[in-house]
């Protein structure tokens, strides 16, 4: 089998879905003729035609709410959105007409949302962010965040094959940039489950997205000078497995937690919190944060790459706190 | 008229008076303190809620932003459902979480919007797209309040009906003048069903008050919707009260309430003497309107009205009393339900 | 002088404000000819005329970007939104323009965002939620949260004189339960000073808006038992008073937190966070978070009763606490 | 074109000139890796974005969503600031921070739109409000892609300016035919300057390709709008290419940006023979249109042409070389300039 990237395994999870279920279909600003700013659903239209492949107009909250009365009535709408910043423009009809279905009601809404996160290509304050926490502390919606060619395309097939709104978040800088060859047969990660990515012994570091490679290349610099990562991918953010993040934290006792997103508010304070509270004993350290810090995404290059967390600056945090 | 039986245009007056009847304990309860949050009435409202119910099949879809306990009674809903959800009991539909004005089930072609002006009219637009895309004769209608207009919510969902072509059907409430209403949608003074025809589709105007002239007009635009003519609009004056009014009404009727929710604000309680909207004789009141028409059509006797009254009145009385029995909900729980198989719910307190 | 209640101190700081500088101005729904959903405004029409508070269409988008317009052509608005949910739906115009503005630009937007916040007055799932994380994580939007009349007239005051947007949360439930009387003098409260509301020995609780009655509640009832609480009122969210925080922790050295917002992404969590990294040798326990579970805000009053945490609750969790 | 002096027609060719010349500079420099994101180079819609600006006055706001170098240069932005802008240079308006088709600068009249079709539209209602109250006499001009009308930002912002009646003019830019163009506005096929006059406002059609017939179109509505009359909404046809088939281009011409930028995804990056939207001879360009009118009506002597084309070369240059040599921005402080005097921005690593 020959390697894909990651663009193409998202590409293939909903190619194969639509395949398998004619309930499936795509909604989303020229990802029909166009075949989607980055491609990702080229060739989409010439297969499945215009019913299920709706170009959409600029309208990203209305077209969302197109997508809950479509997943009422029978059909498991994929909603793109060009950039994920635009989801801002989404943001009451996910918050409060989505995610409050189901509770208000027991309507549940199978319903993803999708596209293309974060930094690292110079694209400037609205075309970078990272919307993760808004939607993580939005109850009634799932959020995944698939770092690999095959969570990619597993992470895709559960969300599309679940019964809640999932909030599928690709890294843009990965589209293109890693492959791997993935089984032939048909395979879903299931939402929820974390996974680690390496054994250590001295420090768990948790991250997910696209920090993992440079939580990996961290770690590898570290082995050399005797300071032994685990490195834990979350995957999915709701649900978060607490068991695996705490089965690390009570053997290794150490923590660091690594994200693209900003500070104050971010994914990391949160774990942190849970490992406080349920792990407190088993800690021999601070947890330590590495983050943006709370500003915008710039645009230039230089202040860009100061902004996004780098190998650098995990091999400090962990060198900090290997020696506490 | 002549299109209409007997038999239908008794079924009407019996949903407009079971809807009074209805009101009038919801209000009663509501001065008992009985109810959990405001008081959900539709004085006013009721012929247009009817009329454009009504004609609804069993597969189309109802969301509406427009006070609907006719319309829901319409579709099958019974006032013990009714009582109970917004008395907020654990037998109510919502088991007590939701207090809209509207009910989500898809069983009973109902979708609950979320008290936000036309979020559900984009909503209705996938409602309407469902349809068209799995070939299935559903329509679905919207109802919304007039400010819904300057919302962006309500041109992204109308033009997306609008470019599919979908079976949609909009109908804008209008009530007497606001004082504020310049202020709203432009250019003031328009009617909004012409300033609509922007968007390619038919749109008209229609007496609110006329319960058989809405359910005509609203009909044939749920048929030509049906055979794929796409969405239309349907403007419909009322004599319905603001929310506003409606707001400083209860105040005033019920001083109580400035002490059990001191944070509405009523600054002269003691004002008691106002009338609810249905108590007030002024009122260009749509249910007395019909009975007239029915009495003086010669389409209603004395003793089928009283017989009518009388179904009415035991079905109200019966449902009541159940509502009354009817517990609170359950708190052991308060998680469940926010995800399917209520997967991942965290407990509220550290353990 | 009499007493005024905190909805009166609200009102009293923006007309006292509005007669100083011609400048600050008002916008919003039903806010002139209605005097307002709660009647804060009343009487500003008949004050100030139509071109200082105005009557917006249902828009929250476009006329918070109006006011951003406005603020950067010399005015200062105040923006009303008539449940602070509505908020929702001007999320991309506050997160995107008025928030970047200043750091892409140096240009800022100085911009008042209130509304009633909160429940406890069964207003169900679209009336009485808590949005305070999804500003506190973007940066660039300061974030208060009066707790007390006193509090509710400076931090307005404050907020109005600030250079920055400000989002200013001010508690339905507590309009016209809690009554105080202020200085006659013009006084501010600066953004970013927390305050120590009750000084003990063996529990911090950290808390914000309407969650302090329940803290102070339940720290009297938990003195008859010998349990000493300390109460932090956060008073603003964004800047954050890290000292006053660090300050009673390092001498009380257990914490717990407590707000009415839901869990998992909430403040409490970056509270948390933020003391195990700067005061993890100081920590005798771990850090206890009490908030509503991570569900929307039920309409019955019996479910919402149970979804707003109690003193109970906190009583509960003080007790595991101090016996660890 | 009596009423334009030769000065200002050569002072419009001189921008037009100005801004093809940069951005062949521009164009370059991204070949050769110097631009820090995409190639901002607007080439049809020079008309429409010089005849748009030219008449503001110094009090006048513009903000444009439409790539608008032209309107930049003509509102006294150099071509080192926009050269150091895209290159995302220290010593540009931003210091980095931004790479926005147009600059905020309230002392030059300028507000930066957020890469939102029409977020600025209710800004600029905002501006021109501000005018309003303070009787001040600046209008706000706000340029948006067509695609914009389907956003419900346009309609919230247009109608706040209809209800308020504002100074306040909104050009949008139609370019030549989008193969999903049905997709977006509905009805197809029609008008936008037709459909808004939903909205009881003067709205008009312009050639976006005619530098003078917009310029002229522009100056009355702004007239109108600074004398108290309201807003008004000019639909202008330009030669402009969209933005996805601008991107093809990018791509074709230059397949390093396929390495440089994967995720943008060049499935073909060795086509390589296409040519930039300006080297296209194909192309209906407004401003060889612009030269050869003013040649054709002896407007314009070689000697002159030959003189405002040696300022234009020579302004290039120097500022090419400037900005060349301009340092990037420093990275020690990432965090400063999110709020007023930098209060309270927490540091990114744990001390
Ligand atoms: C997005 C949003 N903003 C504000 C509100 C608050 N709100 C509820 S009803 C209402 C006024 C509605 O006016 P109209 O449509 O005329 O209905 P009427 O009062 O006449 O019944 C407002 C502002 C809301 N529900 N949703
Ligand atoms: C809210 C929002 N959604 C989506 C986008 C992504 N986007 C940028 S330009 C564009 C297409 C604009 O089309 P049009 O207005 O016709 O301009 P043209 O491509 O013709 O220049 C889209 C979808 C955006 N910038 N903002
Ligand atoms: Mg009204
Ligand atoms: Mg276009």
């Amino acid at each position: 089998m020959a390697e894909i990237t990651y663009l193409e395994a998202i590409r293939e999870a909903m190619w194969e879905e639509m395949e398998r279920d004619p309930r499936v279909l795509l909604l989303g600003e020229d990802i029909g003729v166009y075949g989607g700013a980055f491609k990702v659903t080229q060739g989409f239209l010439e297969r499945f035609g215009r019913e299920r492949v709706i170009d959409t107009p600029i309208s990203e909250e209305g077209f969302t709410g197109v997508a809950i009365g479509a997943a009422y009535m029978g059909l498991r709408p994929i909603v793109e959105f060009q950039f994920i910043d635009f989801i801002a423009n989404a943001f009451n009809m996910i918050t409060n007409f989505a995610a409050k279905s189901r509770y208000r009601w027991g309507v549940g809404v199978p319903l993803v949302l999708r596209g293309p996160t974060g930094g690292g290509v110079r694209a400037g304050p609205f075309h970078s962010q990272n919307p993760e926490m808004h939607f993580v502390h939005t109850p009634g919606i799932k959020v995944v965040v698939p770092a690999t060619v095959h969570d990619a395309k597993g992470l895709m097939k559960a969300a599309i094959r679940d019964e809640d709104p999932v909030l599928y978040l690709e890294h843009k800088y990965l589209y293109r940039r890693i492959k791997e060859e993935l089984p032939r047969e048909d395979f879903v990660v299931p939402l929820g489950q974390a996974i680690v990515r390496r054994t250590g012994s001295d420090i768990v570091l948790i991250t997910y997205g696209a920090m993992l490679y440079v939580a990996l290349e961290a770690a590898s610099s570290l082995e050399r000078e005797g300071i032994d990562l685990e490195v834990i991918d979350l995957r999915s953010l709701v649900p978060l497995d607490r068991e695996t993040i705490l089965a690390s934290v009570r053997r290794v006792n150490k923590v660091m937690i690594l994200h693209e997103d900003t500070r104050t508010g971010g994914m990391a304070g949160e774990i942190s919190a849970l490992i406080n509270e349920e792990a407190f004993e088993d800690l021999d350290g601070p947890i330590l944060r590495i983050t943006a810090p709370d500003t915008p995404v710039p645009y230039s290059a230089e202040l860009e790459d100061a902004f996004i967390p780098q190998v650098a600056d995990v091999i400090d945090a962990a060198r900090r706190l290997a020696a506490y | 008229m002549s299109r209409f039986g007997k038999h239908q245009l008794h079924e009407l007056y019996y949903y407009l008076k079971l809807t009074r009847s209805l009101e009038e304990e919801l209000a009663r309860l509501f001065r008992a303190g009985k109810l959990s949050g405001a008081l959900p009435i539709s004085t006013g409202q009721e012929a247009l809620s009817l009329g454009a119910t009504y004609p609804l099949r069993a597969q189309d879809v109802l969301a509406s932003a427009v006070p609907c306990n006719t319309a829901l009674l319409a579709r099958g809903v019974t006032p013990f459902e009714i009582l109970t959800h917004f008395m907020a009991r654990r037998g109510s539909p919502s088991g007590g979480r939701d207090g809209s004005i509207q009910f989500c089930d898809l069983k009973r072609g109902l979708v609950a919007p979320t008290e936000h002006p036309a979020a559900h009219v984009a909503v209705m637009a996938g409602v309407a797209f469902a349809a068209k895309v799995q070939r299935k004769d559903w329509v679905a209608l919207a109802l919304v309040d007039e400010r819904a207009l300057a919302t962006g919510d309500f041109h992204e969902g109308l033009n997306f009906a609008s470019v599919h072509q979908l079976p949609l059907v909009v109908v804008i409430e209008k009530k007497p003048l606001d004082p504020a209403a310049a202020a709203y949608v432009a250019p003031a003074g328009q009617n909004h069903y012409e300033r609509l025809k922007a968007y390619g589709l038919p749109t008209v105007m229609v007496d609110g008050n006329d319960v058989l002239q809405v359910l005509q007009v609203v009909e044939a635009a749920l048929e030509r919707a049906r055979i794929g003519k796409g969405p239309s609009v349907i403007e419909a004056r009322t004599a319905g009260r603001t929310r506003f009014s409606m707001r400083e009404d209860i105040l005033a009727v019920w001083p109580a309430s400035a002490q059990r929710f001191p944070e509405a604000g009523a600054d002269e309680p003691g004002e008691g003497q106002r009338k609810l909207a249905f108590e007030d004789r002024e009122l260009n009141d749509p249910v007395d309107q019909f009975e007239a028409f029915l009495i003086e059509h010669a389409q209603m006797r004395p003793a089928e009205q009283k017989e009518i009254l009388a179904r009415v009145t035991k079905l109200i009385a019966e449902d009541v009393r159940r509502a009354e029995e009817e517990p609170p909900p359950a708190s052991e729980s308060p998680t469940t339900g926010v995800y399917d198989r209520g997967s991942n719910v965290p407990v509220r307190l550290a353990e």
